[in-house]
Parts: structure tokens; C-alpha cells; sequence
């Protein structure tokens, strides 16, 4: 699908370091319009210190940010967004005190005059939601008052309000059920397949096999690896995260493989065993 | 163990009904009241409290004279506390709020007096003053990062030792006892036609806009709210307005002091609740990372809330000197720091930032002023006079802790 | 109309006492008590309201105000800032109520009444004895430390202009260069600002000590003795508060200024009454303030040194022997024939 | 394994309401020692709920709980250490202001003395976190810098000092690499092998299916069916989640099938596929 | 596109490697001085700044005696710090503190003076008055819900009150100019010997029990830090107090009130790093939600953590009333209370909550004290002083927000 195209993000030699924490080492990345990128890696591989380096909450030491063929700098979120990159965070980031419209449209409110436009912020935000399948008792609940699940379609919702170029979506679908994920999973096929360059870091290889044209994978805060959807088992992709083959995850597979004796309890339960 | 049970008793799960039944909408209705916005009702308790038992002490309270005296006493401070609830809200503190008053009520008087200009141009400049000093004020705090505690509290040292400078070897400089200033302050009342008329007209108002914005959510097919609600309030609200214009007009009637004090309030909080801007405050002020990810220019929200805060300190100023007649070395220091902070945390803005409820500044200082000025009228000793005011004042919030309090119990 | 008017018959009158803060204890606890108490010798059913602003002359005004609310027919105001004061005045004016300047004169206000010690001449009396003290000391040169009251307070400049007014021509050199003034009148303020002038000047580098009032002569004399001067240079203080005068006993304090507050409550007393009775008392001085010829009372402050204790605060009955000489200062006091 | 055994923690008609929000409605709910009981339900169900009507953090408006046989009052999370119920919360709960060590040990430091211990704090904790294979580069870093991983790490190391008899996980892997999930899960199997109970709430079927006994599904706010592992399939879990046979789930599979014209992508990489 | 690369440079993933390899371990330590416990660095900065300027001005400030004044100046400062900077930790305020303190001096001299008691008992007692009050306002606050800043601003009106009904007719009460207490607070030095004694034992302890820990940690295989370092503090340490200790005593020497308040900070800094209290007086201020679900019992550590600040105000006001020799109406009042926080901020303390470095209330009683003392020096004018004071004020804690601020451009 990619490749050859031209990427409209391309990172090079990213490095990044927290006082005694080297974070990002000389990373590199491109993603293309209408492409879904997968960046996988181990918990403080540095996955969400890179994502925060393209949005620019935390630009990095040193290392080259290009996008739309140009050299940028990144170096306020709002830098960021005049570029047209959203972005799902994945400590989400969003006001406790205010509530779901309020937060879906921070920092692009609509007006009406000199003043808010709160009964179309608010037709919108529902609108908006119910595609993504959520559970919203109210719209105009503070946003304290919502389930995990709830605040993250919030603030997947929020991503995709401003008509972005780029979408990265950290753990977009950590918190969310079965049927708000695969919404989420559909929305990113469609954000595709409307050209945008989609960044989706993910621990769950069965929704990266799902959506993902290429598979990036960062270890210890370095590029370890990158492959292409259908040409890579999942066996090799986590081979490349923990940095061996014989890791826990095959240990516990095969452990439990035996215990069961070849009645695979990891995809008991049919062929949607894979669906989470 | 069993079978899946689909209970027949469970709703579809269409989010289109789940956000809009009109009978949830209600029931989101009288959820906000019970939580977030009754607000400031136990507050009102508080002042109806409050100003029962002072009636029952001393007859004169409710006189109209005397209330005309409260509108008049509390104008000042309903101003600074105006801004000092958009410093609040962020979160911050600003401590220099009262001798940025005293600088300004001196600066107003040496341009005026001392150096004879216009009335208008004195205040202008006087106003100004503020403005430059907040904005200063707020550059050091945002952009090199020093707590603004410390930031105003050298602010407070700074500018208390300007306006001594700028008062010079005179200290008390009077205004001209007939002039514009001293006649706008202390003399000048609205009409009493136009009292009455602008008493029935903010019901009205109040009552349109409301019926506007319904019909524009019952197009939109939004939830809205029972009808019969805000024709309650208006009718409410014009009994109440009426009742008090025309007791005050047994005695000089609605000071336009208060009028002016009163339209800062409900413009500052329609600034903070309608406008970006105001969004922009509750954002940083509740947090500030996700505001700053949002794409808020978080310093510029922070400069320009601490220049604002400090203008309206210096109106304050400008108000207190013009109705006191005078300014000298004393002005703005003192309680008017620590009055203006209490009355923006009694009318309901949180100190820990993102949090105030509505028209907070003018219910704070009423209360303030209420409790101050029923003191006076008892003839108290200072020591009991001291002891006195601390207790009606933590009464009068008690009743609202309480009412917080079996709310977070139930969930909130 | 208001309620200024309703109550307003002629025996059982309403007067209101204004007074100006309650930091110095004789606003509390002698004017207040000795002024109702002639009120109520005077006129039995008269009423007084009372009110201590607290150092805040916007406080004042709305005291004022509360005042003619309450009906007052008499304002015995002691101003907070006598300049600032003018629009109270017009305000009770604008009631027909009749003010009377009480101890400080309310400037450039058609005033009724005038009744006061000086400020000036209390700045002057703390000067010359101090002047004197030292002359008798055989000294005739010499620093001397000069504590001003709160720059913040208008009385204290115009202590701080009479006592300049003998200093400056005594032969003695006031310092330091400009005056210091003590915050909020703080006796830890000058506590810490004579500690600062001992290091600066040394143990021997002064003579005397002008202290504006007592607090601050405290604040001064305890900042000496802590830097091991005993005796302390003469050191002068104002408003007699009994533990000045222990202090004097002991030898610690020089002077304090006495302004004997029963004639000057009792004499305003008078005044109010007779104004709520509808006389016109007339008077043999005037004081002009800037408007107006105020008529006047003036009285004299006494200064009070070890010497004539026993002839002015004991014997107007403000302490008495046994409060002055406790335990501490049994031994002072039989030494100064305090018995 | 479990069923005919005393239950450890028995919970009957649980009700619950925010405001305007039912969020439960007579939940029932056992759990016996030595079993995996997985709390099922779509965002907003009521799960997070119910875990802080049993742990003390937010009491049942009615209901009874029994506990080892007794009925109780679990009005404070100290009644519910008390008892021996630890919690993993979905908010994790964390201070940022205090170091990994000192988060581990809030509420039961170790002391020296009137002092506290750390040394040997710091000593359990390092074992701690490195037997659930976490990467954390210093337990002496504030948690706020910590990852989304390390920090979901840190809070289920915390509930497993105080030696509890119930665990609730809330979403426990939610942030998790694949190695770490898979020592949580292989944790989860030596807790009921030493005969706690645990509630495990997750959105992951492979999970659930991989470590549970029985699964008890919430669907807004009540009680929608109770599974025994084995005898289930995912679909039909599924579909007492979302209230329905046909949902955007299957939906989504079936498209997929039909694209990839009978390769699953679901399951793609071989056997795998499953694990995330 | 390619297979997968293992880089040879990643060390191998075993997580113990990770924790504690020795180099990475003097990276954390250098980590955590370039980070959160540089802390206490800048402010030092800025007050040696502070003294050379005033030296620079005035060659007295550094005198003997001068250096002696200041010990006795800033000791009660220091104490009320103390007790502020534990409330400020939970995220709340005490703007009760002045007027406990006052009321606490006026509760010695009454008891002691006009009733005759011993002066320990009348000290206890005046201390203990200081608990009850703490301990109501924390229950006001914590049980009832009323904010802190509200109670507190109460509680300042009402024990002011009670202090000028305590003090009664008298106002202003002398303490026996010889007594004990007076003897105490103004001519009690610690021997010449004792002192150097100290100023040695200290570094010596200091130097023991941080190799007896290192000990302990290799022992339990864990990251120690490089010999040299805790020897070169210790050094360090040695050497500036033997000068100090060596220049004081070329006056009167070092006044035990001194020696007492830098026990009480000692101490205090102890409770709240190295035990289970302190550490969840941290957990309150820092996460009050985590706290609780910790099972901590919030509402006993916010009473008593107000009631520790009482006591503290009650034992400076105690403290302060010994050095001025008497207690009048103005003990506490005015800038009393703005100068502790101040102190306690300046120090580092975070008026968010749950962030204060070590010996805050000391470095900032110090920054504090040494801007008043030296600026009584330099013979200003009131309103240049109040300027210059604002200004240093500042520009003290300016080179602290200039560190932090690059630290956190460079990640934190
Ligand atoms: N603000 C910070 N200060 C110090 N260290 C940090 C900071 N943010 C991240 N780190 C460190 O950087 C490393 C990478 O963190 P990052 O959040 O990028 O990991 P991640 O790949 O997103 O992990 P996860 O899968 O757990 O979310 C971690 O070791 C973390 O401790
Ligand atoms: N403090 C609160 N105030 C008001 N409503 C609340 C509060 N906590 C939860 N709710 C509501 O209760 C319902 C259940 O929330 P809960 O957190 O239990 O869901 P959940 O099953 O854990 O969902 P998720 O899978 O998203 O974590 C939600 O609709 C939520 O909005
Ligand atoms: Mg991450
Ligand atoms: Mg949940």
C-alpha cells in the first residue's frame, strides 16, 4: 500500500532524555497518507515519549521533524495542530472541572457572536459520540464523573474534531469494550481510507494484525525493527519487542499448550477467539 | 452456571435515546441542580440568615438608609473581588491586590488634584496603572516561573512603597469635596423610573434569552429543560428586584456605584462562562496540562488574567477613594486584600483553581458586607466585635460545607 | 425619610463616639468608658453608640454612616486620618447632626467643636524632655535614635514635625538620615531597627532614644538590654500605658507623654450633651483648620517621668499604687517613693 | 473448581446511584476463595463501580456484603484492608508526588525504629517489580515519570503486599506489554493456587478466557448473565455484553471475513494470533 | 520491510541489571541532584547574594553582634514557619497563625504575670492553648468540610479578639525584666565549648549515619552513592559551621532560642521524611484520593496536622514574646502571619501541596530575616525601604525559578 509513497510525517535521529533516563535514542519514522502505522514496544520503550515529540508537549534533544515534505519545528501543541496532528494521549489530558462538550471542544470552541455556541457544541458532541458507539449517560456531565471507557471515547472524539492530516492514537482502546473497539478499529480504516496517516501504538497484536499496514517496533528507546502486515507473524513482531524468542509470553503459550494438551486456550472459543 | 438472561427491563441500547429522552434530560436537569449549579443557594441561605438574625438585633438594619449605606459600602469590594476570582480560579494567588488599590486611588488623586486633570483622564490613567502592573506581575509569573505568591507578595511591598512615594510629603490628598468624582461616588443615584424599569427589565430578559435558547436546543433535538423553570426564576427574580428598588428609594435609591460594581460582576462571569476566553480560564485552571495540549497559549491566558486582575483592583481603588473623599498612605492596605480574597472563596470559587459559582464576587460581598456593616450598628467592644465577625462568618459557610458535604456523601 | 429622624427625642438623645483604633489600649479602655460614664451622669437616658474603626478610615465612614443610621444626633468623631476625614463631616451635615473633633482635628471640614491635646506639642514635650533629661546627664552632643510611629499614620508625621522642631535646634543629631518609621507602629518593628542601629552605631554611639510611643520605646529599650546596655540612654515613649510606667519605675524608660483622657472624655461629653439638649456651649479659643475657626478646647499633655508619677497617673486615678508596683518592681518603686 | 464452595465475598442486591445516573441496580456477585471470577461489561456498566462498593471507596446506597461468612459494613478502604481485600484500581491512585518505593509501601511502611525502613523497602520492592517483569529504570523515580506500564505495574505490586485473601483487578493489563501481561496472568494463576479470591475485570476475552473460572457479566448496571469458562464461547459473552446476537462486533468480523475472503485477519500468524 | 535487528548496544533485559548496575546508580543519584533534590541549591544561592550585597553596602552586616541579632530575630519566624510549611504540605493554609500566636503571648504574661504561675507551667499552658485551637479549626475543616481558608480567616478575627479580651484593661503586659523567660530568650548563650563541640559532632554524626545506610544498602544489594560524597558534605559542613560558630562567638555567641528553633526544623524535617506520619502527610498533600484508598486516615492527619501548626504559632508567639520582653495588642498582628508563609514558600515549599525541601523553614526565616536585617542598616526612607524589600524579595527566589525552569525545559 505505502512505501514508495511519500511520507507526510518522517522522523529522523530522535533523541530524547529524561535526567538519568535515556527515553529515545536515534529513532526514526515515516508514515504515509493513508496509512496505518502500528509503533509497538515493551511498557518504557518510549513509544509515548515519541508521541509526544511529534505533538510537541515534549520536543525532543536533538533530531529532525518532517512533515508535508518540509522541515518543522515542533515545539508547542499548538505548533502541532496549526500542522494538522492530532493526537489521543494516552494519560488522555482532559479537564476534570469541565464537562464532555466543554472538553471536546477545548481550544476550538464554536461561537455564536462574541459567545459560545453551546446549543451547537453541544448537537455535535453527541452526534460525534454516538458514532463511536458510547455510553454517555449525559453530555453534560463533568467529565470526573465518567467510566475509563467513557473518557477515552471522549477523548478519541476530541482527536478527531479539528479535520487533522495525522492522527497518533496512543492505547486508544485500552479502556474500552468490545463494541466501542472495534468502532474504534473501523473509525481508524476509515480515517485511512481518507487519506490521513494514522500512528497507533497498541500492546494488542490481534487489533495491529486488524488495521496496521506496517508494524514499527521500539525497544529501549531505539528502533528494533520494522515490518509489513502479512509478511510478519505475531510470534516474530513480540520476538522483536522483548528482544528474544524464548520470552514469557511463548513460555506461558507453550506451558499452557501442554497443560491442555494442544487445545489452545488462547484461542479457545472459536474464531472470534481473536476479537477482544 | 447459566444461560445468558437478557433482562426485558434494560432499555435498548441506542446512544440516540441514551442522550436525549426528554425524561432523562429532566432528570439531567435536576442532577446539575442537585450538584454543580445549586450553587450558590446555600450562600443565599447564609445572607437570609444573616441578615434575620442582624434585624432581629437592631431594628435600623433593614431601614433604607441603611441599605443604601450596604450598596455603597460593598461596591469596592465587589469589584476587587471580581478579579481576584479570575486569579483564583487559575489556580494562582495574587496578594498585591490591595496595594495596587492604594497606588491607584493615590495616583487618581495626584493627576486629578495635584496635577489638575480631567476627572475621566485621571481615573483613565489610574486604571492603567494596574493594568501595566498585573500585566508585569503576570510575565514574571508565567514566564520565568516564580510562584505568584511570591511574585505578589513582592508586589504587595512594591507598590504599597510607590504609593507612598507618589503621595509624597502630603499623605492625605482630598478630592475636591463638590467635584465629578466625589458627586459620581457619593452622590449619584439612578432615577427612580429607570431603577423600576431596569428591575423589570432583567426578569424580562432573562425570561427571552432563556426561551430563545430553548427553542434553538428543541430544534437542534437537544434535551431542554420544563418550561415552567425559568418562568419560576423571572417571576421570582422580579418580586425580588422590586421589592428591593423600592425600599431603597424610601431613602437616595440604587447608588450607580453599586449599578456599576453590579455589571462588572455579570460581566466578568459571562466572560468566564460564554466566552472562549473564560473556557480558556476553567481549562488552565482545572488542568492545566491537558489545556496546554489542547493548544492554549496557557502564558497568555496567565499574563493577561493577572492584568485583568490587577485592573480591577485598581477600579476598586479608583471607586473607594472617590467614595471616601480622599486617599492616603492607608488606602488598600489592611483587611482589603484578605476581605476581597474571602469574598471571592464565600461566594464559591475554590482556591485550588477551575471552580467558582455564579455572581460568587457579589454574594461573597454581600456577606462581608452584611456581617460588617450589621457589626456596626451593635456597638460592639473590638474584642467582641473580632470574635463576633469570625463566627458569623464561618456560620454563614458552614451551612454551605454542609450541603457540599451530604452531597459528596451521595456521590458527587 | 431614614431612620436618622425617628428616634430623635430630645431627653433620651443618641450620641455617637467614633474612635479612631484599638491597638493602643486608652481608646478602649479609658475615652470609651469615661465618656459614657459622664454621658450617663449628664443625661440618664441618653444612649451611646460606639464604634472603634480599627485603623481603617474607610471602616470609619461606614461607622458613620451606620451611626446616623441608628439615629446619632452628636458625632464625637476621632478621626482615623484628620485630613480624610471632611466627608464624614459632610455627610452628618447633610443630617443636620453637628460633629465634634475629638483628640485629632478633622481638616478642612465645617467642624463644630475641637477638643484635643496636640499632636505637634506631644512631639515637642517628648523632645524637650528628652533634651533636658540629657542636658542633666552633662550631655550636650550626641546621636540621638529616633523611632517614628507608622508611616502609614498621619499622627505619627506630626509627632515626628514636633519633635524635629526642638531637636533640630538642641545641639543633638537626630538618627538616622531619613527618619525610620515603624511599620504598623510594631514594637518587634523597632525592636529589630534598634538592634540594627546598635550594630551600626555601636554600644556608645548615641545618647538618648526618641521613641514615639510606648510599644515602640518597649521594642527599643528590649533590643538595648539584650545587647547588654544597662542602664539604657534615656528614652522617651507616649500614651502612659501601665507597663511604660512600670518601665519608668524601674528605670528602663525615660518619659512617657500622659494625655489625661478623663478631662478631655469628660469635657467632650459635656459638649455632646449639651448639643443633643440644642445648646450652643461657646468657647475662648478657636482652631483654624483649614475651612473653617473651630471652636476649641485645647488641653495640655503632661510629660510624665519617674519623678511625677504619683502626682499625674496615680493621682487622676488612672492606675493605682498597687497595679504599678507588683512583685517585679516592689523594690523600683520604694526606691522612687512609690507607696 | 469453585460453585458448590462457600463463597469468600457475597454481595446481594448492590444498588448504586450517581445523581441522575443508576449506575447499579441489585448486583449480586460471589466470589470463592481459590477461584478467578471475571467481571464482564461494556463501558459504563457498573464494574468500576461495584469494585468500589466492595473495596470501601464508594458505598452501596443498599445492599449487603458478606464476607468469610460474615456480614460487614465496608464503609473506608482501611475497613476493606482491614478485611483482606486489596484493590488495583482503573485510576490506579497513585501519588506523583512520592517515589515508586514509597507508593508501594503507603499506608503500611516498613520501620526502623520510629523510622521508616527504606532500605529495606526499597530492597522488596525491587524483587517485587521484577517479578512481574517490569522495566522500571529506578524505584527512587517520582511515579509521574513513570510510563503508563510502570505505573500499572507499581499500583498491582502495591496490592499484593499487604497478603489480602481477595484481589480486585480492574483492568489490570489494560497498559501492560505482552510480557507483562502474560507474568499478571501467570500471577493471577499463583494467587488462586494459593487460595485467594480474585475479580479480575477486563475487556479482553483472550484474558478472560485464558484465566478465569466463570465470568459474570454486567450490562448497565445489572446482572446479564453468568458463564462458567469451558462451557462458553467469546460470542456469547459478546452478546450478553452488548445486549444482542448481532452487534458491531460480529458485524465486523463477518465484513472482514468477507474481504479477506476466508483468511481471518483476526487470527492471522498462526497459532499465536491470540496473544496479545 | 526489514527483519527485525537486535542491537547489539541494549544491554540485556533482565531487570535486575536495570535496577541497580553502579553506574546507572551514580546516574540516579546525579539524577536526583539535578532533578528534585538540588532543591535546597538556589536558595542558597540567593541568600548568599543577599549578603553580599548587604555587606557590600554595609560592612556592619556581617558583624559579630549583627550576626547574633539576626539568630535572635529570625527564631520565632522560624518556629511559625515550621508549623505552616506542615498545612501548606497538605495543599491548604492557616491564616490563623499571627493571631494564635498572639494569643499564646498574651495567655503567657497573663499567667504568668498577673496570675503568678511558674514560668514553665505559664509556657505550657499558653502552648497547649495553641493545640486546642489547632485542633478545633483542623476539626472544623476536615469533619464539616468548611474550607481551611475560610476557618482560618476566622480563627484569625476570633483569637485576635480573644488575646484583646485576654490582655484586658492593661493592653500592653511587661514580662519581670529579670525573670527566667526573659533571661531565656535574651541572654542565654550556648557556651563557647558546647558550641564547637556541635559544629563538630554534627558533620561527624551526619558522616556516621550515612555510611552505617550505605552499609545497610550494599548489604541489601542495592545502589549506593560515591564515597566522596557524603565525606565532602560532611567537610563542607564542618568547616562553615566551625567559622560561623567561631565569628558569633566573637559577640555574645549563639543565643539557645536559636539553637531551639533550628531543633524544631531539625526535627520536623525528620517527621516528615523519615516516618510513617510524615510520609502520609506527603501521600494527603500529594494525591488525597490515593491517600485515602491507601487506608490512610485522611481527616486524622489533616487535624492533626493543623493542630502541630497551632502549637508551633503558639510556641513562636511564646518565643516572641520572651525576646520583646512583653505581649501587647499587636503580638502576631500585621505581618506575622504573610512572613511565615512566605518563609516557608521561599524555602521551597509548594503551596500545591505535597513538595517542601529540606530545612524549608529555616532558608527562608533566613532569606527573610537577613532582607529585614540588613535593610535596617542602610537608614532608607519607609517607601524606598518597602520597595527595596519587595524587590529582594524577589529577586532571591528569581535565580531558584530560572534553575527550575531549565530543569523542566530539559524534562521534568
Ligand atoms: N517526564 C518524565 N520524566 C522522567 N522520565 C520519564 C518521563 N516520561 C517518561 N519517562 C521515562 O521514559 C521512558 C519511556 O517512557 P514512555 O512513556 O515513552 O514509555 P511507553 O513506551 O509509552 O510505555 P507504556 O507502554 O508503558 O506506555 C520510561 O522509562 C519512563 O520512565
Ligand atoms: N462519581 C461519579 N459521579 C457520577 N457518575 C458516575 C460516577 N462514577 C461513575 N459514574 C457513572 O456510573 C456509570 C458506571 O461507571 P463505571 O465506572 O462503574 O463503569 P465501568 O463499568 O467501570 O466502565 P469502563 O469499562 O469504561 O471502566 C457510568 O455511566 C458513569 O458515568
Ligand atoms: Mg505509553
Ligand atoms: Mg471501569
Amino acid at each position: 500500500m505505502s512505501g514508495a509513497r511519500e511520507p507526510i510525517l518522517s522522523l529522523r535521529g530522535i533523541s530524547k532524555r529524561f535526567g538519568a533516563v535515556q527515553a529515545l535514542t536515534e529513532v526514526d519514522l515515516d508514515v504515509a497518507a493513508g496509512e496505518v502505522v502500528a509503533l509497538v514496544g515493551d511498557n518504557g520503550a518510549g513509544k509515548s515519549t515519541l508521541v509526544k515529540v511529534i505533538c510537541g508537549v515534549g520536543p525532543p534533544d536533538s533530531g529532525t521533524i518532517t512533515f508535508a515534505g518540509r522541515e518543522v519545528r515542533v515545539d508547542s501543541p499548538h505548533a502541532a495542530q496549526e500542522l494538522g496532528i492530532a493526537t489521543v494521549f494516552q494519560d488522555l489530558a482532559l479537564c476534570d472541572n469541565l464537562d464532555v462538550v466543554n472538553n471536546l471542544f477545548l481550544g476550538r470552541e464554536l461561537k455564536r457572536g462574541a459567545a459560545l455556541d453551546e446549543v451547537e457544541m453541544e448537537r455535535r458532541s453527541g452526534n460525534l459520540l454516538r458514532e463511536l458507539a458510547a455510553r454517555i449517560p449525559s453530555v453534560r456531565l463533568p467529565v470526573a464523573s465518567l467510566s475509563g471507557g467513557q473518557r477515552q471515547t471522549v477523548a478519541i472524539s476530541r482527536s478527531l474534531l479539528g479535520d487533522p492530516k495525522v492522527v497518533l492514537l496512543d492505547e486508544p482502546t485500552a479502556a474500552l469494550g468490545v463494541a466501542q473497539t472495534a468502532q474504534v478499529l473501523n473509525l481508524i480504516e476509515r480515517l485511512r481510507d481518507r487519506g490521513l496517516g494514522v500512528v497507533l501504538i497498541s500492546h494488542n497484536m490481534v487489533d495491529v494484525q486488524a488495521v496496521a499496514d506496517r508494524v514499527v517496533v521500539l525497544r529501549l528507546g531505539r528502533n528494533n525493527g520494522e515490518f509489513r502486515i502479512g509478511e510478519v507473524s505475531n510470534e516474530q513482531i513480540i520476538a522483536a519487542i522483548t528482544g528474544a524468542t524464548q520470552n514469557v509470553v511463548s513460555e506461558r503459550v507453550a506451558r499452557l499448550r501442554e497443560q491442555t494438551s494442544g487445545d489452545d486456550p488462547l484461542t479457545a472459543g472459536g474464531p472470534e477467539g481473536g476479537a477482544r | 452456571m447459566t444461560d445468558p438472561v437478557t433482562d426485558p427491563a434494560v432499555p435498548p441500547p441506542t446512544p440516540a435515546t441514551e442522550l436525549s429522552t426528554p425524561k432523562e434530560a429532566v432528570g439531567g436537569w435536576l442532577q446539575t441542580l442537585r450538584t454543580g449549579d445549586i450553587g450558590s443557594l446555600p450562600i443565599i441561605i447564609g445572607l437570609v440568615l444573616i441578615v434575620v438574625v442582624f434585624q432581629s438585633l437592631n431594628p435600623t438594619f433593614l431601614n433604607a438608609f441603611n441599605l443604601v449605606n450596604l450598596c455603597l459600602q460593598i461596591a469596592a469590594l465587589g469589584i476587587m473581588a471580581t478579579g481576584i476570582t479570575l486569579v483564583l480560579m487559575l489556580g494562582e494567588i495574587d496578594l498585591s491586590i490591595g496595594s495596587v488599590s492604594g497606588l491607584a486611588a493615590a495616583v487618581l488623586l495626584v493627576t486629578h488634584v495635584n496635577h489638575a486633570s480631567a476627572p475621566l483622564l485621571a481615573v483613565l490613567i489610574a486604571v492603567l496603572v494596574g493594568t501595566l502592573i498585573g500585566a508585569l506581575q503576570g510575565t514574571i509569573f508565567a514566564r520565568i516561573g516564580v510562584p505568584s505568591f511570591i511574585v505578589t507578595l513582592a508586589g504587595l511591598l512594591i507598590w504599597q512603597g510607590v504609593q507612598l512615594r507618589v503621595l509624597g510629603e502630603q499623605g492625605t490628598i482630598n478630592l475636591p469635596p463638590a467635584g465629578t468624582l466625589v458627586r459620581w461616588a457619593q452622590f449619584s443615584f439612578v432615577p427612580r423610573w429607570l431603577a423600576l424599569l431596569l428591575a423589570t427589565l432583567v426578569p424580562v430578559l432573562y425570561l427571552v434569552f432563556n426561551l430563545m435558547t430553548r427553542r434553538r436546543r428543541s430544534a437542534a433535538g437537544l434535551p431542554v429543560m420544563p418550561l415552567w423553570l425559568p418562568v419560576a426564576v423571572a417571576v421570582a427574580l422580579f418580586v425580588l428586584l422590586e421589592v428591593i428598588v423600592l425600599k431603597l428609594y424610601l431613602d437616595r435609591g440604587v447608588p450607580w456605584t453599586f449599578v456599576f460594581m453590579v455589571l462588572i460582576v455579570v460581566f466578568f462571569d459571562w466572560l468566564l462562562r460564554r466566552t472562549g476566553y473564560g473556557r480558556k480560564i476553567f481549562a488552565v485552571g482545572g488542568n492545566i496540562e491537558a489545556a496546554r495540549r489542547a493548544g492554549i497559549n496557557v502564558d497568555a491566558i496567565r499574563i493577561s488574567v493577572f492584568a485583568l486582575c490587577s485592573t480591577l483592583a485598581a477600579v476598586s481603588g479608583v471607586v473607594a477613594a472617590m467614595r471616601l473623599g480622599f486617599a492616603n498612605q492607608q488606602s488598600g492596605s489592611g483587611e482589603t486584600l484578605i476581605n476581597a480574597i474571602a469574598a471571592a472563596v464565600i461566594g464559591g470559587t475554590s482556591l485550588f483553581g477551575g471552580r467558582t459559582r455564579r455572581y460568587a464576587p457579589l454574594l461573597g460581598a454581600l456577606v462581608i458586607g452584611a456581617i460588617a456593616n450589621g457589626l456596626e450598628l451593635l456597638s460592639l467592644s473590638s474584642d467582641v466585635r473580632l470574635i463576633v465577625t469570625g463566627t458569623v462568618l464561618l456560620a454563614a459557610v458552614v451551612i454551605d460545607a454542609l450541603v457540599q458535604r451530604s452531597r459528596t456523601s451521595h456521590g458527587r | 425619610e431614614s431612620g436618622g429622624s425617628q428616634s430623635g427625642s430630645a431627653s433620651g438623645g443618641k450620641i455617637a463616639l467614633l474612635l479612631p483604633e484599638s491597638q493602643t489600649t486608652r481608646y478602649e479602655q479609658h475615652d470609651r468608658p469615661l465618656f459614657e460614664a459622664k454621658v450617663k451622669e449628664l443625661c440618664a437616658d441618653c444612649e451611646v453608640i460606639y464604634s472603634n474603626a480599627q485603623q481603617d478610615q474607610s471602616r470609619q465612614q461606614q461607622q458613620a454612616e451606620a451611626a446616623l443610621n441608628n439615629g446619632a444626633q452628636v458625632l464625637v468623631l476621632d478621626p482615623v486620618d484628620g485630613a480624610a476625614a471632611a466627608t464624614i463631616v459632610s455627610l452628618a451635615k447633610s443630617k443636620n447632626v453637628p460633629v465634634i473633633s475629638y483628640d485629632r482635628l478633622i481638616q478642612n471640614a465645617p467642624v463644630d467643636y475641637y477638643i484635643s491635646f496636640d499632636n505637634e506639642r506631644v512631639g515637642q514635650l517628648q523632645g524637650e524632655s528628652l533634651v533636658n533629661r540629657l542636658k542633666e546627664l552633662g550631655k550636650t552632643a550626641g546621636n540621638i535614635v529616633m523611632i517614628n510611629g507608622s508611616p502609614t499614620d498621619n499622627n505619627a508625621k506630626q509627632f515626628n514635625k514636633g519633635a524635629h522642631s526642638v531637636l533640630d535646634t538642641s545641639g543633638f543629631k537626630t538618627v538616622p538620615t531619613p527618619d525610620f518609621f515603624t511599620p504598623e507602629w510594631k514594637p518587634e518593628n523597632a525592636q529589630r531597627f534598634m538592634e540594627g542601629q546598635i550594630s551600626q552605631l555601636g554600644k556608645d554611639g548615641f545618647v538618648g532614644v526618641y521613641a514615639a510611643n510606648d510599644g515602640t520605646a518597649g521594642g527599643a529599650i528590649s533590643a538595648m538590654r539584650a545587647a547588654g546596655m544597662n542602664p539604657v540612654p534615656p528614652t522617651t515613649g507616649q500614651d502612659a500605658e501601665l507597663a511604660a510606667i512600670q518601665r519608668i519605675v524601674n528605670g528602663d524608660q525615660y518619659m512617657t507623654v500622659y494625655k489625661a483622657f478623663q478631662p478631655e472624655a469628660d469635657k467632650a461629653a459635656e459638649l455632646a450633651v449639651a448639643l443633643v439638649k440644642g445648646e450652643k456651649p461657646t468657647t475662648d479659643r478657636t482652631v483654624n483648620n483649614g475651612a473653617v475657626d473651630v471652636p476649641s478646647f485645647l488641653l495640655e499633655p503632661q510629660a510624665v517621668n519617674k519623678q511625677n508619677i504619683k502626682d499625674t497617673v496615680v493621682a487622676d486615678k488612672l492606675y493605682t499604687v498597687e497595679q504599678i508596683c507588683t512583685q517585679t518592681y516592689a523594690a523600683a518603686c520604694q526606691a522612687a517613693g512609690l507607696t
